[in-house]
């Protein structure tokens, strides 16, 4: 089969899925549902191999193939096939994207046993594994456009998947609108590119721009930077970043699957995918590199206030994305590639791993309830530790290659590009310092009681009356709350095998580019990137130097937790009082929700209440409606007034008027 | 004497008339009114008649007799009902009828 | 009269053409005698009877002078197809008029016959009138128009709202002729001639302005537009309307009007055509207060009749309008609204008499609430009167505004046709409320009922206590104009063809 | 052929209200619809666009004296409008039949006639022809609205029509002005067929007077700002079966109308007051949104949400584009067959918080209802244009169109964009969504009223992965409605650019 029709199954896969566990949810049993899931996305993984095998058996310069079904528009210039794009590029995200999901969803059949959503969730998950491949796959605007925002929506879904909490009913919301707003600054970016171009199609719009847009001419700068708004939202970049932490609403294994490993990183995707089109406008590629990196700084500091795990993951995963938009935007492609790669190793690891932590505290988030959870989870502990250590970029685990690649190239820019080189080096410090803040306030020190709940008894702690831990909500365990089964990796065997095989790869993952010895990736994607105007050479000394440089601060920032967090406890707070206005500033997420709050969502519904308390009232039923009204009544009255009865008044009338009439006669003659 | 002289006569008699119908509250009295404009026409159509030399003016007249005949008849006849079902001999108290 | 002119001049008289009239008069006597005989049910069932029949005459009489354009009586009338249609509408009008009132109270409190006789001889006044071609034939025959009218107004005579609109009509309605006529006489001693024609002549051979004549045109005008009931001269009409015995408003509203404005038509499209230049302005400012006017009026209305009163003063401006612009077009427009005018207000008053029959509410609103639910057959001829006085579509209403519009537009009057829809807009407020009570309103409770009050003041009457059963001819009234409303808003192509040649006796001159 | 698809609703709803049986009525009038709905789905299948050229050609004389025809016609501006029509038709109808109504005879006459009086409008090629159905349309809803609507229907009822009614005798007047002056423009005698008066337009001043009279009936119709006063009261009383189509399909005769009548024979007067127009439709746009997520009523937040669509379909229609034009056509379909389930489903809504529209009075009913949330969710996505959804290729078009011509509104009107998701989620979640409501008694979507909602959902996909189906049909006729516009504008633009050389 063909490397496309491969690419079509990939995409048939989780549809059929979806279709299955959504019109069948009334007779699927049990797991049977999960198990179908599963098994779909499986399948897509499988197809998304032979879609790999039969791209590499091409020529390395016929490795673009595109197939398109059916015409979607093709009218008045704008023509849209449903047509996929096969190509090195694409065929690693469905390769990444299959095969994390795979595990994924083998995680959640264990994870969300027991809830009454159980069917819908794996019909959402399906969908959005649907979206996640139709956008990547796409050949045309058009079709990327639909999928982006089909995973908008099936991110809504989940994110508001406990639907009967009203925080996870706002987080949903919250998401998708910043979701829209990316949508938007894509349409909108379309629009300038395909101005230019006439064409919506990929390929026919990258041979083309070159042609048309003057390096640098406001069109094609325009474009791009519109392109970076969506890109933005959906990678969660400052400033369109707030909803990704409330998103953690969301089950845990939505946040390993979306909000870690696969959407969040759909706008490095875009860039790598626009690159022909970014190198033409080299302001905007400036842009994403530094918004790129004061993300990933902004995002570190956080981490290191945050109290919810699931938010520190979060942060961390924000300033993972930093780096990744970095590098794509300062053209290291293939090393932004790379981390988008490994990061979806251990990032999916270090939520599942938080979710079986969570579920072995009863559904408690807080790391401040926790502690000494080390002899309750021994297996969590490992698969925590091994994906801290991949995330701090210690060697040899996956980070590090891939982290300290995008450095070396971004480095060897040489320039102002030094900033950011050393941005990241001070982003790879925070990342080891709260990383293992985390584990260590959750695993060390004395049990807490549901650790030893689990140790003593050997029952896993469930509160008798459950809460929703964001707001303290008393819910019951009808559909729309989360079930009354706690999983936790030790006691479910898929969720263990999910997490051992991502540890693994979290481990030896980094090895497909290791700098100047393998670097199979940068073959791999040559193709892609063939046409890409920023040769990069970076100098062994400084590939040497970023390689130790990597270690020694991935180290000290575990060292300073460690001195922190478990020599001296008393610091924390020390520090925290020392530094209040850094303090509040970190735990107040750098004030951002408040300020989108105040520039756009209070003006917003300010207009919307004086539309309608004021305006609609006055001007709408009063000025137009009443007015004509008024005045019409106004004459009735007069009308009905003179109408009086009196016989001589109206002969007067008579007599009036006929002097009326003849004294216009006489005068106009 | 010319034609001015009958049509002033006839101009003031006619004013008079609608004078009267403007001032007058009894029935009777603006009967009378009408007949006196009525008659202003005649005097009118007679000194035309005269001035053209042509009857028409005054078959005309003699015409407007008639009609002013029936008209009064009428008018009274009704004067008469409203005396029976004990109404006010006043055109004001008519006032049921407005709006 | 015509006989003593007779004698005078031996004047060749043209029996056949004049038979319509012949038959009105003729059966005007008949009436008044049988009237006269004891039998009950000679009195109550064979004089409408013979009302009914001498009209049928008349009609066919008038199909059979059809196309006839001859001058009887040495020129004192023209039949032609101007008069001919305008009489078909009057006996038609004339019998409608008559099942109206077959079993109403008014011919009962005045002699059948009475009645009977002066509604016959009012139509004969009508023919008179639109035959007219010179002024004193104008004259008789707006006399003998008017004063059976009076009579009728005042039959009803243990009601003080009847005497009081009798009077009222005949008070005003004199001042009117008086003004007619010395109108007249101006126009007569500024040209010294009493036929249209020769006026109209003696009028191109530039008396056009002498102030004498302009006098005599304002007056005449004045009488007219009084009879036509339009602004500011429309007072009496709402008065009278709603006082009379609402037979008697339903022929006076369709019958009077069109008789008026056929009578307008010749005046200024004959006699006058040479002073277009002055009155047309002045009826274009006298159409726009009358729309503006009669509109408002309407507004509220508690008393249904009064409502169509001022809605009839409304229409009536349309129809001036029509006849402002002076063209063929515009007198086949006014023509054909005319007719349209006639179907959708019978219609109405059909309704409305058997409401006032069946409830106690008389003419007020409140007799028509609930109306759709409980007598469907009499809901929906309201329904569509009220519809095709709005004009909407697929009702001949909506034709007939359509034709006017048009010839408005074309005779160069678009900011009439403006006038005339922002009118529209405003009725559309009363109308609607009618429909309204018809369909959304539940009928009034009992508690209603009872207050006695609320009958006389709207103009109800005692004739509330004639069983609700016997309506079968109100109810067949109503549903046969309500039908024409609507076919001739769907076919309206015979309407057209109609009136196509009527306005050529005027377009000598047009 | 098209008059049989215009009058068989009508005769059937006719033959079923003189039949005295209780269900009979409904069902002859759904058979009528369905009739009707088959033929048009023939039509739609014989259609080829190749050519502007009318097809099903009826043309006979109506008033030979006017020059009024009854001639119908069909081409690709039209032919899914009243796919449109005939569907959401059949679908009201048949979910009016699941109800009990007092006089059901009566309102299914006056529905099956609204039918009749809406497809007349849609298929009219005489100006004549297209007023008097354009005002005799409202009719039927003014009964419908007034007999069985709520409460305080009688205000309401008041207020629609004098709107309305205010704006199509303004159109009455400027039809025959259109007609009479055009007449004596080129001496010809006067005719109302739509070929004729787009063959000689009237000098532009004179056109401009006249636009403004159509501009105003059109305007209240769909209803744009601020001309919208009518659209709360009506939308709140009105049944929803009714309301579904009301809002569905009368809408878009207001927009029909600038494609197929304005904008050919007043092409002049329609560049010379685009600006006018497009700010209005701007305004629409972004009071709407902002109306719909200030709302609390799940009704009014659909009506001013169709404000809103209403003016990206306006927006479309004076770019002057081929696009534009195009998504605008596409857009009032896709609306049609949005909106409508949509109020089906508030009702369905409203009948499980106890009778009430309020989104206050509801929440958490998707517990018990998984189907009924599916497809309000889908229903949902596809009002607030989700990409993948037809509506979505609908304003991709528009914008475009817009963006080409005229920027800066394209790039205003994507604040629109943003606006819908949020009060399009908000109904959404408010409903189905957080803790259940006090009155709520959440139970699942009968079997016949899904049956009832699947076709549209069935529609919504449809057009969703194929809108290729209308767009390759109406490409000629649409491109060629505003083909004079857009040599206007064009040569305005050279002409500008020349001067500023």
């Amino acid at each position: 089969m063909s490397a496309t029709t491969a690419g079509w199954l990939v995409l048939a896969a989780p549809l059929l899925g979806t279709m299955i566990t959504a019109f069948g949810f009334k007779l699927l049993p049990g797991k049977t549902a999960g198990w179908i899931g599963t098994a779909a996305i499986a399948v897509s993984f499988a197809f998304a191999i032979v879609a790999f095998i039969e791209l590499q058996a091409q020529s390395p310069t016929h490795r673009e193939l595109t197939s398109s079904l059916w015409s979607i528009t093709h009218t008045v210039g704008v023509n849209a096939n449903a047509s996929i794009l096969v190509d090195p590029l694409s065929v690693l995200m469905i390769l990444v994207v299959a095969g994390v999901s795979t595990l994924i969803h083998l995680y959640s059949v264990s994870y969300l046993e027991g809830d009454e959503g159980y069917v819908r969730f794996f019909a959402y998950l399906n969908f959005f594994v649907f979206s996640m491949l139709l956008l990547v796959l796409a050949g045309n605007f058009l079709l990327l456009i639909v999928g982006w925002a089909f995973v908008g929506a099936a991110s809504y879904l989940l994110i508001s998947f406990w639907y009967r909490r009203t925080t996870a009913t706002k987080a949903g919301i919250k998401a998708f609108v910043i979701n829209v707003v990316g949508d938007v600054g894509l349409v909108l970016g379309t629009f300038f590119i395909f101005r230019g171009t006439h064409s919506l199609d990929f390929l026919t719009t990258f041979h083309a721009a070159p042609h048309v847009f003057a390096k640098g001419s406001g069109g094609i700068t325009a474009g791009c930077l519109l392109l970076l708004v969506g890109a933005f939202a959906k990678s969660a970049q400052i400033p369109l970043h707030t909803w990704l932490p409330d998103a953690m609403e969301g089950p845990t294994p939505v946040s390993a699957l979306i909000h870690a490993a696969t959407m969040v990183t759909a706008g490095v995707y875009l860039i790598a995918r626009m690159h022909p089109l970014f190198q033409l406008a080299p302001a905007a590629e400036d842009v994403g590199a530094i918004v790129g990196a004061v993300t990933l700084l902004v995002a570190g500091t956080i981490g290191l206030a945050a109290v919810d795990i699931k938010r520190v993951i979060a942060y961390s995963t924000m300033s993972q994305i930093g780096y990744m938009i970095m590098g794509v935007s300062a053209g290291a492609y293939t090393a932004g590639l790379f981390h988008l790669m490994t990061h979806a190793f251990f990032k999916a690891l270090l939520f599942m791993a938080a979710g079986s932590l969570i579920g072995a505290m009863g559904g408690n988030q807080s790391l401040d309830r926790m502690s000494g959870m080390r002899k309750a989870l021994p297996f969590t502990f490992f698969c925590f530790v091994v994906g801290g250590l991949a995330l701090s970029g210690i060697p040899p685990f996956a980070g590090f290659f891939s982290k300290d690649d995008i450095l070396l190239q971004i480095g060897s820019r040489g320039g102002w590009y030094w900033a950011l080189y050393v941005a990241g080096y001070a982003g790879a410090l925070l990342t080891a310092i709260y990383t293992f803040r985390m584990i260590f306030r959750a695993f060390l020190g004395e049990p807490c009681a549901e650790a030893s709940e689990l140790i003593e008894h050997g029952h896993v702690f469930h509160p008798e009356q459950p809460t929703n831990p964001a707001n303290g909500e008393v819910e019951d365990t009808g559909v729309g709350f989360p079930g009354p089964v706690h999983a936790i990796a030790e006691r479910a065997a898929p969720m263990r095998i999910a997490m051992s095989l991502l540890a693994l790869l979290a481990v030896i993952g980094g090895i497909v580019g290791i700098p100047k010895t393998t670097s199979w990736l940068d073959k791999f994607l040559a193709p892609t990137f063939a046409d890409s105007t920023i040769h990069l050479h970076p100098s062994n000394g400084l590939l040497y130097f970023g390689l130790v440089l990597g270690t020694v601060v991935g180290l000290a920032g575990i060292g300073i937790a460690y001195y922190v967090w478990v020599v001296r406890p008393g610091i924390a707070p020390a520090v925290a009082k020392r530094f209040g206005f850094l303090d509040r500033l970190f735990v107040n997420k750098w004030y951002f929700d408040e300020l989108i709050d105040a520039l756009v969502v209070r003006p917003a519904a300010w207009f919307g209440r004086f539309a309608q308390g004021t305006f609609e009232r006055l001007f709408v039923n009063g000025t137009l409606v009443g007015g004509t009204t008024g005045v019409v009544r106004a004459g009735s009255a007069a009308v009905r007034s003179a109408e009086s009865g009196f016989v001589r008044y109206y002969v007067a009338f008579v007599v009036i008027g006929l002097a009326g009439i003849a004294l216009y006669f006489l005068i106009s003659t | 004497m010319t034609i001015a002289w009958y049509l002033a006569v006839s101009a003031i008699i006619f004013v008079i008339g609608a004078a009267g119908v403007l001032i007058r509250r009894n029935p009777l009295v603006i009967l009378l009114c009408l007949e006196l404009m009525l008659n202003a026409a005649n005097l009118a159509l007679i000194g035309f008649s005269k001035m053209w030399g042509n009857n028409a003016g005054q078959i005309f007249a003699l015409i407007v007799m008639v009609v002013a005949a029936c008209e009064v008849t009428v008018g009274l006849g009704v004067i008469v009902a409203m005396h029976r079902h004990r109404l006010p001999a006043d055109v004001d108290a008519m006032r049921e009828l407005r709006g | 009269m015509i006989a003593a002119a007779a004698q005078l001049h031996g004047p060749h008289i043209n029996w056949a053409a004049l038979s319509p009239l012949e038959a009105l008069i003729g059966g005007s006597v008949i009436v008044l005698l049988v009237g006269l005989l004891r039998p009950r049910f000679i009195r109550e069932q064979v004089v409408p009877a013979l009302t009914v029949l001498s009209l049928g005459a008349t009609i066919g009489l008038t199909l059979w002078q059809w196309h006839t354009h001859v001058a009887a009586i040495s020129g004192a009338l023209a039949i032609d197809d101007l008069a001919l249609i305008m009489t078909l509408l009057f006996a038609g009008a004339g019998i409608a008029a008559t099942l109206l009132s077959w079993r109403g109270l008014a011919p009962r409190v005045s002699a059948h016959g009475d009645f009977y006789a002066l509604m016959l001889g009012s139509i004969a006044g009508m023919f008179v009138l639109v035959a007219a071609q010179n002024i004193i034939t104008l004259f008789i025959g707006l006399e003998l128009l008017s004063i059976p009218l009076y009579v009728l107004c005042a039959t009803e005579m243990h009601r003080a709202a009847s005497l009081e609109s009798g009077l009222k009509y005949l008070i005003i309605g004199s001042v009117g002729s008086a003004t007619l006529v010395y109108g007249l006489a101006l126009i007569y001693g500024a040209t010294g001639a009493t036929d249209f024609s020769a006026i109209a002549a003696s009028i191109s051979h530039g008396h056009s302005s002498d102030t004498l004549l302009l006098t005599g045109v304002a007056l005449v005008l004045v009488g007219l537009c009084f009879k036509a009931s339009i602004a500011p001269f429309h007072q009496w009409t709402p008065d009278v309307y709603e006082g009379a015995p609402t037979p008697v408003t339903a022929f006076m509203a369709v019958a009077t009007k069109a008789a008026a404005f056929g009578v307008l038509l010749r005046v200024l499209d004959v006699m006058l055509i040479g002073e277009r230049s002055n009155w047309k302005p002045a009826l274009a400012a006298l159409a726009t207060i009358t729309i503006i006017v009669g509109n408002v009026g309407a507004l509220g209305q508690a008393s249904l009749k009064r409502m169509l009163a001022y809605s009839s003063v409304a229409q009536a401006g349309y129809i001036l309008a029509g006849v402002t612009v002076a063209t063929e077009l515009g007198a086949r427009a006014t023509l054909l609204y005319l007719i349209v005018y006639l179907l959708m207000n019978i219609a109405a008053f059909a309704v409305i008499i058997a409401r006032e029959r069946a409830t106690p509410y008389g003419d007020d609103i409140d007799a028509v609430a609930g109306l759709g639910a409980e007598s469907p057959w009499l809901a929906w001829p309201l329904t569509i009167a009220m519809l095709a006085l709005a004009g909407i579509p697929a009702t001949a209403g909506f034709i007939g505004k359509f034709f006017l519009i048009s010839a408005l537009v074309s005779g160069g009057y678009t900011w009439l046709a403006i006038v005339l829809v922002v009118g529209s807009m405003i009725s559309l407020a009363y109308y609607l409320r009618v429909i309204a009570a018809v369909w959304m309103r539940p009928a009034p409770g009992p508690s209603i009922a009872t207050a006695v009050g609320v009958p006389i003041i709207a103009g109800g009457s005692p004739e509330a206590d004639v069983a609700a059963g016997q309506q079968l001819e109100l109810t067949f009234v109503a549903i046969v104009f309500a039908a024409a409303t609507v076919f001739f808003g769907i076919v309206p192509q015979p309407l057209f063809d109609l009136v196509q040649h009527s306005a050529h006796t005027l377009s000598g001159a047009l | 052929m098209l008059s049989i698809l215009i009058w068989l609703p009508a005769a059937a709803a006719l033959v079923g209200a003189l039949i005295p049986a209780r269900r009979v009525a409904g069902l002859l009038a759904l058979g009528g619809a369905l009739g009707s709905l088959g033929i048009t789905i023939g039509l739609i299948a014989g259609y080829s666009g190749h050519s502007t050229r009318l097809t099903h050609v009826t043309n006979v004389d109506w008033i030979r004296s006017l020059g009024i025809h009854y001639s119908l016609g069909l081409d690709g501006l039209n032919l899914f409008l009243v796919a449109m029509t005939t569907f959401s038709f059949v679908l009201a109808i048949a979910a009016a039949n699941l109800r009990d109504w007092e006089r059901s005879r009566v309102f299914f006459l006056l529905f099956a006639l609204a039918e009749s009086a809406v497809l007349g409008t849609f298929l009219a090629q005489d100006l004549a022809l297209f007023v008097a159905f354009f005002d005799l349309m409202l009719i039927p809803f003014y009964l419908l609205l007034g007999v069985w609507g709520g409460p305080n229907r009688i205000a309401a009822t008041l207020k629609l029509v004098l709107y309305t009614f205010v704006g199509s005798l303004l159109m009455l007047a400027g039809a025959i002005a259109l007609a009479v002056l055009t007449s004596e423009h080129t001496g010809h005698p006067i005719s109302f067929a739509l070929s004729t008066l787009a063959a000689s337009p009237l000098h532009k001043g004179t056109q401009e007077w006249i636009f403004l009279l159509f501009a105003a009936a059109f305007l209240v119709k769909m209803p744009a700002f601020p001309l919208h006063g009518w659209m709360p009261d009506a939308y709140r009383e009105m049944p929803v079966e009714v309301l579904a189509v009301f809002s569905g399909v009368l809408s878009k005769v207001g927009a029909y109308g600038f494609l197929r009548i304005v904008l050919p024979t007043m092409p002049a007067a329609s560049v010379h007051f685009q600006t006018p127009i497009l700010l209005i439709s701007l305004a629409s746009v972004i009071y709407g949104s902002a109306m719909a997520f200030t709302q609390t009523n799940a009704r009014l937040i659909a009506g001013y949400s169709s404000i809103a669509q209403l003016g990206f379909i306006t927006l479309g229609i004076f770019a002057f584009a081929d696009q534009g034009a195009q998504g605008a056509v596409l857009q009032m379909v896709n609306h049609g067959i949005v909106v409508a389930p949509l109020f089906l489903i508030i009702g369905l809504l409203a009948a499980r918080a106890g009778g009430s529209d309020d989104i206050r009075d509801m929440g958490g009913i998707a517990t018990r209802a998984p189907i009924l949330a599916t497809c309000f969710l889908i229903v949902t996505f596809a009002t607030l244009a989700m990409p993948g959804s037809g509506n979505f290729v609908g304003e991709f078009l528009i914008l475009l169109g817009l963006f080409k011509t005229k920027m800066v509104f394209s790039i205003i009107a994507f604040t629109g964009v943003v606006m819908a998701s949020v009060y399009a989620l908000r109904v959404f979640i408010r409903a189905m969504h957080n803790r259940v409501g006090p009155q709520v008694q959440s139970r699942e979507i009968s079997l016949r009223y899904g049956l009832v909602l699947a076709p549209f959902l069935a529609a919504i996909a449809l057009f969703a992965v194929y809108p290729q189906l209308q767009l390759g049909r109406s490409e000629k006729s649409v491109t060629a409605a505003i083909a004079h516009e857009k040599a206007l504008t064009q040569t305005y633009d050279t002409l500008a650019g020349a001067i500023k050389k």
